[in-house]
């Protein structure tokens, strides 16, 4: 893990939905100034409201931070608007693959470097820098992106978030739908904007194996709490996340889907 | 003890460019009969209600009425009195309105509805016969052909298009040929359309059957795009606000009055100018209009039947009928208005018009018209309620 | 928002119980109450003001149970119910004042029940034609359809051509004792109550059932997902189209009951103002909510009201009051619906929503 | 003949107006995907203040110019008021917002200024008309055209060149998602509504000199509607193109279909031609078509 | 569905051929042919934007393609809409949950069943005798082969648009086999799981596919090649348009121009082992 202050800490948050729906209750993470960390948990463990209350979009779905506080590098965030907190320089890259479908796939682009202080050329080399991890948008540049695949529209999106420059990137499920090929491409992208642009990542995926081996430090949610974290050589030697994150047998091979057993294998750790 | 009398104003509807005047007249007459004596010594309550010319709101406000135990109601525009004229006769319910509507006038179908003026479809015929006489001799096609006559009104309102069958039955009488109907809202601001169409048709002389806003509108919309033709303007169309607001368009635009106009030298016209100050400083006497002095006449005509009755010993709505409004016969009420005669079988007061012309912004009297003179045999049936 | 959590320590046992209307006692015993309120207590204690109140009420209900059908459970945005208000209102009228009924319907009191049936229908007619453009038009471009119904029905058919029949000028006097329902003459805000309390019961439960069955269901799948509700098998223009005939149907019923409030009908009980407060009191009550309806009515209704009370004994000491009253009202009427949504965006049914969850998880709500 | 040109003149002239009011919807709704139902009510406000700075003595064009900063502070305010908090929430809801808001504007109108007509005292355009042959023009339509022309080449200009145009597209196209990358949403929002206020104001003020000025002109606010539709919700040209349209058709519509169908067919044809025109475009000629992709 | 003719397991269940479809410049789909038997699994492969998605809607009759015609039990349904398709037995689910969000898991599933439902709007109206007992039947249904076999029974009740994506994926599986197709097209199921609820689905699809009850024949598209290579019986590979290889799942991972195109070189499994 990186030296100093981290820029990213959340302190025993409580979320509620609508008032009486509480869905994340005593949570506490940390991502140090320059790191990546990874957010690992199973379908509705609360991983993108996590996220979105970080980013302040949790109001914007009635929800809200109800106890505890969210700072970011010393400033307490959890009461402040979205759009401030994106100046602050935090940006999410929310999952669904919201693009501006009636947008072209450039103009989406170019939204995103919005907050940018109006630089001509800078935008054009951070399109470049787009357009040479993603050549299939190059290809569909002047495309309506509410036309184009669910694949493309997530490099939309993902690359939309490139053409910010925060300090911080929180992304939900950058791989989701993609081709084989470009789910390495996109890890290889967020370890070089780690490690050349010095931004720091709150990385959720599914993909346990690749997040692991990107992120030094990974948490493990459950309903709404954090039940494990460590450092990704722990985790990945854990025998629970081996089996439920990995998918990987006691012996250590891959086990056929044809063959997964029948009756119900869930596991629930103790919350 | 006091009498409750319910009136229905409209000070912010389509009418209110008239109607608000009204008001304040209906309430500055009430105080005045009320200084005077009252009704026999029982002072006037007046349960006035704003109801904006909607039909429906008259309808609650008609109901709040009879809760409030009102033995008469002043009422204003066509379409409410009429709606409402089936259940007033029904609950024998006087019922005094501004609106002059000729479908009024029949007792055997609308007893209970009265008023102080010649109807509009009495006006009409005037004004159409006045310009007729005076107007039409000095055109340059005179003799040469017939004149056209178009009519420039909102179908949809019971009180524009009240005269219409009338005014087009006098002009067939006169030898007029008849243009297409032109509609215009009471709130319009723009008729370029309409002028447009009327153009086409190049009429002599043009109806407009709306109130003062919608044909100031008109006329000036007129002017700008050359219509050539000359204006009969219906009552409510007709008054000191039209020069002001149509400026030249307004210049030679003839119509009907059917009392003085505000603050001229008539009987009685000195208690309606002090009341107006009096009551409602705020409002410089140049603002005023005739509606005041109509609605005291309204008001004035009303209390002479309240009093008849009173005297009668009932003041119930068939005694207030009965006793009081048919037993007046040429009874003057003075600020230029006829004198007034209700008879058991025929409800209009009178059959004489006086027909004005603006000239340089002022009113002047072109003709007096006797209807009643000229065509006797109509007025006394043919006439009778449309 | 359809959810409700059970209160701790209920369960079902089978099927039928988890579709029952009334799932608890409490619940059965607070619609008995309900009931004898609204059939006794109600007309009771009440005088003919406050039953004239809620006879509006009533009607607000009616209305607006069409508009929230096609804008709350069916997606398509409607600012043009009151035309199909007015088809029932001037359909039922006409066939009351003109069609020659034989003289026996007259007698049974069948003449007016039968119009309120045939004026729905009418209504329901007239408002699948306004509905067909939205077999193409989708979101806020409805909304000029739908605003092209209001103003071609009303301002244009209605007032230019249906209210000059007769030559009545402009409104249908219905003097009183015009109307008759079996051996009652409505002549009394307390018939009318009556009559209308019937007949919003017969809408609610109606409406309610079909929403929990094939045809409501296939409505709020269109209002969700069209596309995934095309590709489920339901073919979406027949339920638009049957979503707009029910709207319009129920419309009508509002609209021919209406008529029996009132000594004449004119184009002016349905102006454009109706259709939006319909979809104001949609809105206020929470769209996709049937009780939202209800509640929605009841709260546009006495807010009116209660201006209207305020004003009225103020004036005797400002008399300046009572001229501007309705500027006043209007602005006021208007702040209030501004206010009252910044405050509550989702409705008073999502509150209630919220408030029952609080309390059936209270107090082991987690 | 004759009448036929003299509509289609007076058409185009009125209808520079319309699309000045119309750009007001476009605007607002382009940036929030909201219809502003109290886009009649801000054009009266625009009217009703000129006209009350040029009855205090103001210069025409100062006093239009005045008006225009009280519609920008105006538009600033009731964003800030009203729809700042409505951000995130249903469409709909904020819809029945700007319907509270135009009863809110327009009683507070009629109870400044009532509801009698007012006109321009002394009349800023002569009442005399032009004459191109046979064709009479009045002069206030000629100039008002100019008028609404030059200002709408300068608001389209405005939205093109200036980085907010496109913010104003994605936050209307995914509100969340705009938030989410940092634009202000608040500021687009209280932009579009300064610039909407100014444009109808400017439109009202126009229209009220036509023939004076009453609670009718918020009418023709809404009877926009239609031009907007015509060149699609989200279209600046094409708000331009429908107002035209519109006046011409509503003209001709006068003049001619009147005599078959008598009664107000001036106003209701707009409505009923564009409910068929939408069978066949159902996103009006340039606007936003919903996109259907699974 | 009673309409059409039944026919045997092994038999051809649709069949396209030559389907071109364009929009504008861009070819989606240039001259695809397939042929899926009944009863097994068939997966299409590719790299993004290859026009998977795209032919499945053409399937299901969202699009409709330019040139080339699709058979579905031997007849032609080209012109057919996609309700009525549906009537057919075509169901599927989408590669973005396309779920009713303001509906219950229960409503979604019901909604599924929409075409075996009989009752008619005043029958709903009432909702006495018979579209009460239709009602209870299909719920019968439902609790028991569907939401048994999917497991949520804890969250029949929810709005859907309020749970986790995971589980309105299963939702709309749920949605999609409780109309009892025949075909079922699988557009990206796995996406956004992770690995054991990777498992569950994966289950759950041969499940519907083995089991008597069932019995659906599949038609899958996915990037996760674990489970497409673990359960498919034949895999096809789109690129650009054009269906570059077609064969069983142990042809197509040795193939090199699959292997270049889409699945990258260094390891097979690239998204989970
Ligand atoms: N708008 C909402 N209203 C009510 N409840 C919600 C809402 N959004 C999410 N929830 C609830 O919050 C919980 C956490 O949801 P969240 O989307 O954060 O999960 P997640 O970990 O991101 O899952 P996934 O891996 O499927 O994306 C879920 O139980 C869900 O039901
Ligand atoms: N309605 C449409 N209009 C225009 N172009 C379209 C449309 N639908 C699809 N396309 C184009 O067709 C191409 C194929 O899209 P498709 O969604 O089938 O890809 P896919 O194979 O499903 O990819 P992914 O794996 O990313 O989902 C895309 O590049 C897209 O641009
Ligand atoms: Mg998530
Ligand atoms: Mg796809």
């Amino acid at each position: 893990m990186s030296t100093g202050e981290p820029i990213l800490k959340i302190n025993n948050i409580e979320v509620k939905y609508h008032e009486v729906i509480l869905v994340i209750k005593g949570f506490s993470i940390e991502v140090p100034n320059g790191g990546i960390v990874a957010l690992l948990g199973a379908n509705g463990a609360g991983k993108s409201t996590t996220l979105k209350a970080i980013s302040g979009l949790l109001n914007h779905e009635d929800g809200k931070v109800t106890d505890g506080s969210i700072e970011f590098m010393g400033v307490r965030i959890d009461r402040m608007k979205a759009e401030k907190i994106a100046k602050m320089g935090i940006v999410q890259v929310i999952e669904g693959r919201k693009v501006f479908e009636h947008l072209t796939v450039e103009e989406n682009l170019k939204v995103g470097a919005h907050m940018r202080k109006k630089n001509g050329r800078d935008i054009k080399d951070s399109l470049e820098m787009v357009y040479h991890y993603f050549p299939r948008l190059r290809e569909k540049r002047t495309e309506t992106a509410g036309f184009i695949s669910g694949g493309e529209q997530q490099m939309t999106v993902v690359g939309r978030a490139l053409m910010t420059t925060p300090k911080l990137i929180l992304l939900d499920e950058p791989s989701m739908g993609l081709a084989p090929l470009l789910i390495h491409e996109i890890f290889d992208i967020v370890t070089r904007l780690n490690k050349e642009e010095n931004i720091s990542i709150l990385l959720v995926e599914q993909n346990a194996k690749l997040a692991l081996s990107i992120a030094p430090y990974a948490y493990v949610m459950e309903n709404g709490r954090v039940v494990m974290d460590d450092t990704s050589e722990k985790l990945r030697e854990n025998p629970d996340i081996k089996d439920f994150y990995l998918g990987l047998t006691d012996v250590g091979g891959r086990k056929n889907f044809r063959d997964v057993k029948h009756y119900k294998r869930r596991k629930r750790w103790i919350t | 003890a006091t009498i409750s009398v319910g009136a229905l104003n409209d000070m912010t509807g389509a009418t209110s460019d008239v109607g608000r005047d009204y008001a304040l007249g209906i309430a500055e007459a009430i105080h005045y009969v009320n200084d005077t004596g009252g009704i026999n010594g029982k002072q006037i309550k007046l349960h006035q209600f704003d109801y904006g010319y909607r039909v429906p709101e008259a309808l609650t406000k008609y109901k709040l009425f009879q809760r409030l135990g009102v033995v008469a109601v002043l009422g204003w525009g066509t379409g409410d009195t009429e709606a409402l004229s089936p259940t007033v006769t029904k609950d024998k319910m006087p019922y005094v309105s501004a609106s002059y509507s000729g479908h009024l006038t029949d007792p055997k179908k609308t007893p209970y509805n009265l008023f102080f003026a010649s109807d509009y479809s009495t006006n009409a015929r005037a004004a159409l016969t006045a310009w007729f006489d005076k107007k039409w001799p000095k055109h340059k096609d005179y003799g040469k052909r017939k004149p056209r006559f178009a009519s420039s009104y909102m179908f949809a309102s019971p009180y524009a298009s009240a005269p219409i069958k009338a005014i087009k039955d006098q002009a067939g009488i006169l030898g007029f040929d008849i243009g297409p109907d032109q509609d215009v809202s009471l709130f319009a601001i723009d008729t370029k359309s309409q002028n447009l169409a009327l153009k086409n048709f190049k009429p002599d002389v043009v109806w407009h059957g709306n109130t003062t806003m919608s044909v100031s509108a008109t006329l000036r919309d007129a002017y700008s795009l050359d219509l050539g033709a000359d204006h009969i303007i219906d009552n409510w169309g007709y008054d000191e606000n039209l020069p002001k607001l149509a400026a030249k368009a307004a210049e030679g635009a003839m119509g009907p009055a059917v009392c003085a106009f505000f603050g001229e030298k008539v009987p009685g016209m000195d208690k309606v100018v002090a009341y107006a100050k009096k009551y409602n400083p705020g409002i410089p006497a140049n603002k005023r209009l005739i509606r005041t002095v109509q609605a005291w006449a309204d008001v004035l005509i009303l209390r002479e039947a309240l009093m008849r009755a009173d005297k009668a010993g009932k003041l119930d709505g068939e005694s207030i009928l009965k006793l009081g409004f048919e037993t007046m016969n040429n009874f003057e009420i003075g600020l230029g208005a006829p004198p007034v005669t209700f008879t058991a079988t025929d409800h209009r007061v009178t059959s004489v018009v006086p027909v004005y012309e603006i000239k340089n912004g002022k009113f002047q009297l072109v003709e007096k018209v006797d209807l009643k003179g000229r065509w006797p045999e109509k007025w006394a049936k043919e006439w009778m309620g449309w | 928002m359809a959810t409700t959590f059970l209160p701790c320590g209920v369960y079902h046992e089978n099927y039928k119980q988890d579709q029952a209307w009334w799932q608890t006692k409490f619940i059965k015993s607070k619609m008995f109450l309900l009931f004898i309120s609204l059939f006794f207590i109600i007309p009771w204690i009440s005088d003919t003001y406050w039953l004239s109140i809620a006879n509006l009420i009533g009607y607000t209900v009616l209305g607006a149970l069409g508009v929230q059908l096609l804008i709350g459970f069916c997606g398509q945005v409607t600012l043009g119910h009151a035309a199909f208000l007015a088809v029932g209102a001037y359909v039922s009228t006409l066939l009351v004042l003109e069609f020659p009924w034989p003289a026996l319907l007259v007698e049974w009191g069948l003449a007016y029940p039968l119009s309120i049936l045939i004026s729905a229908i009418a209504a329901g007619f007239w408002c699948v034609l306004f509905g067909l453009p939205s077999a193409r038009v989708k979101g806020f471009y409805l909304i000029l359809t739908t605003m092209a119904a209001q103003f071609i029905t009303v301002d244009f058919v209605i007032t230019q051509y249906v209210s000059q029949i007769g030559g009545r000028g402009q409104a249908f006097s219905l003097p009183p004792g015009t109307i008759k329902v079996g051996p009652w003459v409505i002549d009394s805000d307390i018939k009318v109550y009556y009559m209308m309390i019937v007949l919003v019961i017969l809408c609610v439960v109606g409406l309610v059932n079909l929403l929990r069955s094939r045809v409501g269901r296939a409505w709020v799948a269109i209002r969700d997902n069209d596309i995934s509700a095309e590709v489920m098998g339901i073919n979406i223009i027949k339920y638009k189209l049957l979503a707009f005939f029910v709207a319009g149907f129920i419309g009508g019923i509002a609209g021919a009951v209406w008529i029996s409030n009132l000594a004449a009908i004119s184009p002016e009980h349905f102006p454009w103002f109706l259709s939006l407060w319909l979809v104001g009191v949609v809105l206020i009550g929470g769209a996709g909510s049937i009780h939202g309806t209800i509640f929605g009515s009841i709260f546009m209704v006495v807010v009116m009201e209660l201006l209207q009370m305020a004003v009225i004994p103020l004036a005797d000491t400002y008399p300046k009051l009572l001229v501007d009253f309705l500027f006043i009202k209007e602005s006021a009427f208007g702040l209030a619906i501004c206010v009252f949504l910044i405050f509550e965006p989702n409705g008073l049914a999502y509150r209630w929503w919220q408030a029952k969850n609080y309390f059936n998880l209270w107090p082991f709500s987690y | 003949m004759e009448l036929f040109f003299m509509t289609i003149t007076t058409g185009v002239m009125v209808g520079g107006i319309y699309a000045l009011i119309a750009l007001g919807w476009v605007l607002i709704y382009k940036c929030s995907g909201v219809l502003n139902l109290a886009m009649g009510e801000l054009t009266l406000i625009g009217a009703y203040v000129s006209l009350a700075f040029y009855s205090m003595g103001v210069p025409f064009i100062p006093a239009l110019l005045l008006s225009l900063a009280v519609g920008f502070i105006l538009g600033i305010l009731t964003e800030r008021i009203f729809l700042d908090k409505l951000i995130g929430e249903p469409v709909l809801t904020v819809i029945m917002v700007t319907v509270g808001l135009s009863f809110f504007f327009k009683g507070i109108v009629e109870l400044i200024w009532s509801t009698d007509t007012r006109v321009f005292e002394p009349p800023v355009f002569p009442l005399e008309p032009f004459r191109f042959g046979p064709i009479v023009v009045g002069q206030v339509y000629l100039w008002s055209f100019v008028a609404a022309i030059i200002l709408l080449v300068i608001f389209v200009c405005f939205f093109k060149y200036t980085r907010w145009g496109l913010a104003m597209q994605a936050t209307a196209d995914d509100e969340m998602a705009a938030l989410s990358i940092g634009i202000s949403a608040r500021f687009v929002y209280a932009a579009a509504w300064a610039i909407a206020f100014m444009a109808a104001g400017v439109g009202g003020t126009l229209l009220g000199n036509i023939n004076g000025l009453n609670i009718s002109v918020g009418y023709m606010g809404l009877l926009v509607l239609p031009a907007v539709v015509l060149g699609g919700l989200n279209s600046v040209p094409g708000a331009i193109v429908g107002g035209i349209a519109i006046g011409v058709m509503q003209n001709l519509c006068g003049a001619y279909l009147d005599q078959y169908f008598p009664g107000a067919v001036k106003e209701i044809a707009p409505f009923a031609f564009m409910a068929i025109f939408l069978l066949f475009k159902p996103y009006g000629l340039w606007g936003w078509e919903r996109i259907e992709r699974v | 569905m009673s309409a059409s003719k039944e026919i045997k397991s092994g038999d051809v269940l649709l069949e396209l051929d030559g389907i071109q479809m364009s929009f504008g410049r861009v070819c989606a789909l240039d001259g695809i042919s397939i042929k899926i038997k009944k009863g097994e699994i068939h997966s299409v492969i590719g790299p993004n934007g290859a026009g998977k998605t795209v032919m499945m809607n053409c399937i299901s009759g969202l699009y409709n393609p330019q040139k080339g015609s699709i058979h579905y039990k031997g007849e032609r349904i080209n012109h057919l809409k996609p309700h009525d398709r549906a009537k057919l037995g075509i169901a599927r689910t989408f590669q973005k949950v396309e779920v009713f969000g303001g509906m219950t898991v229960l409503d979604n599933i019901r909604l599924g069943r929409h075409i075996h439902y009989k009752s008619g709007i005043l029958s709903g109206a009432v909702y006495l005798g018979k579209t009460a007992k239709e009602e209870m039947e299909h719920r019968k249904f439902i609790e028991e082969e569907i939401i048994d076999l999917l497991e949520i029974e804890h969250i029949r009740d929810k709005p859907v648009g309020m749970l986790p994506y995971g589980l309105q994926k299963r939702v709309e599986l749920g949605r999609a086999i409780a109309l009892e197709p025949e075909l079922l097209i699988l557009d990206e199921p796995l996406a956004g799981l992770n690995i054991e609820e990777v498992e569950d689905m994966a289950r759950f699809i041969l499940d519907i596919n083995q089991e008597k009850r069932w019995k659906i024949t599949c038609l899958l598209v996915e990037h996760d090649m674990g489970v497409v290579m673990d359960i498919s019986d034949n895999v096809y590979v789109l690129n650009f348009g054009n269906m570059i290889v077609d064969g069983t799942p142990e042809a197509v991972q040795k193939n090199p121009v699959v292997i270049k195109a889409y699945l990258g070189e260094e390891d097979l499994y690239a998204t989970r082992k």
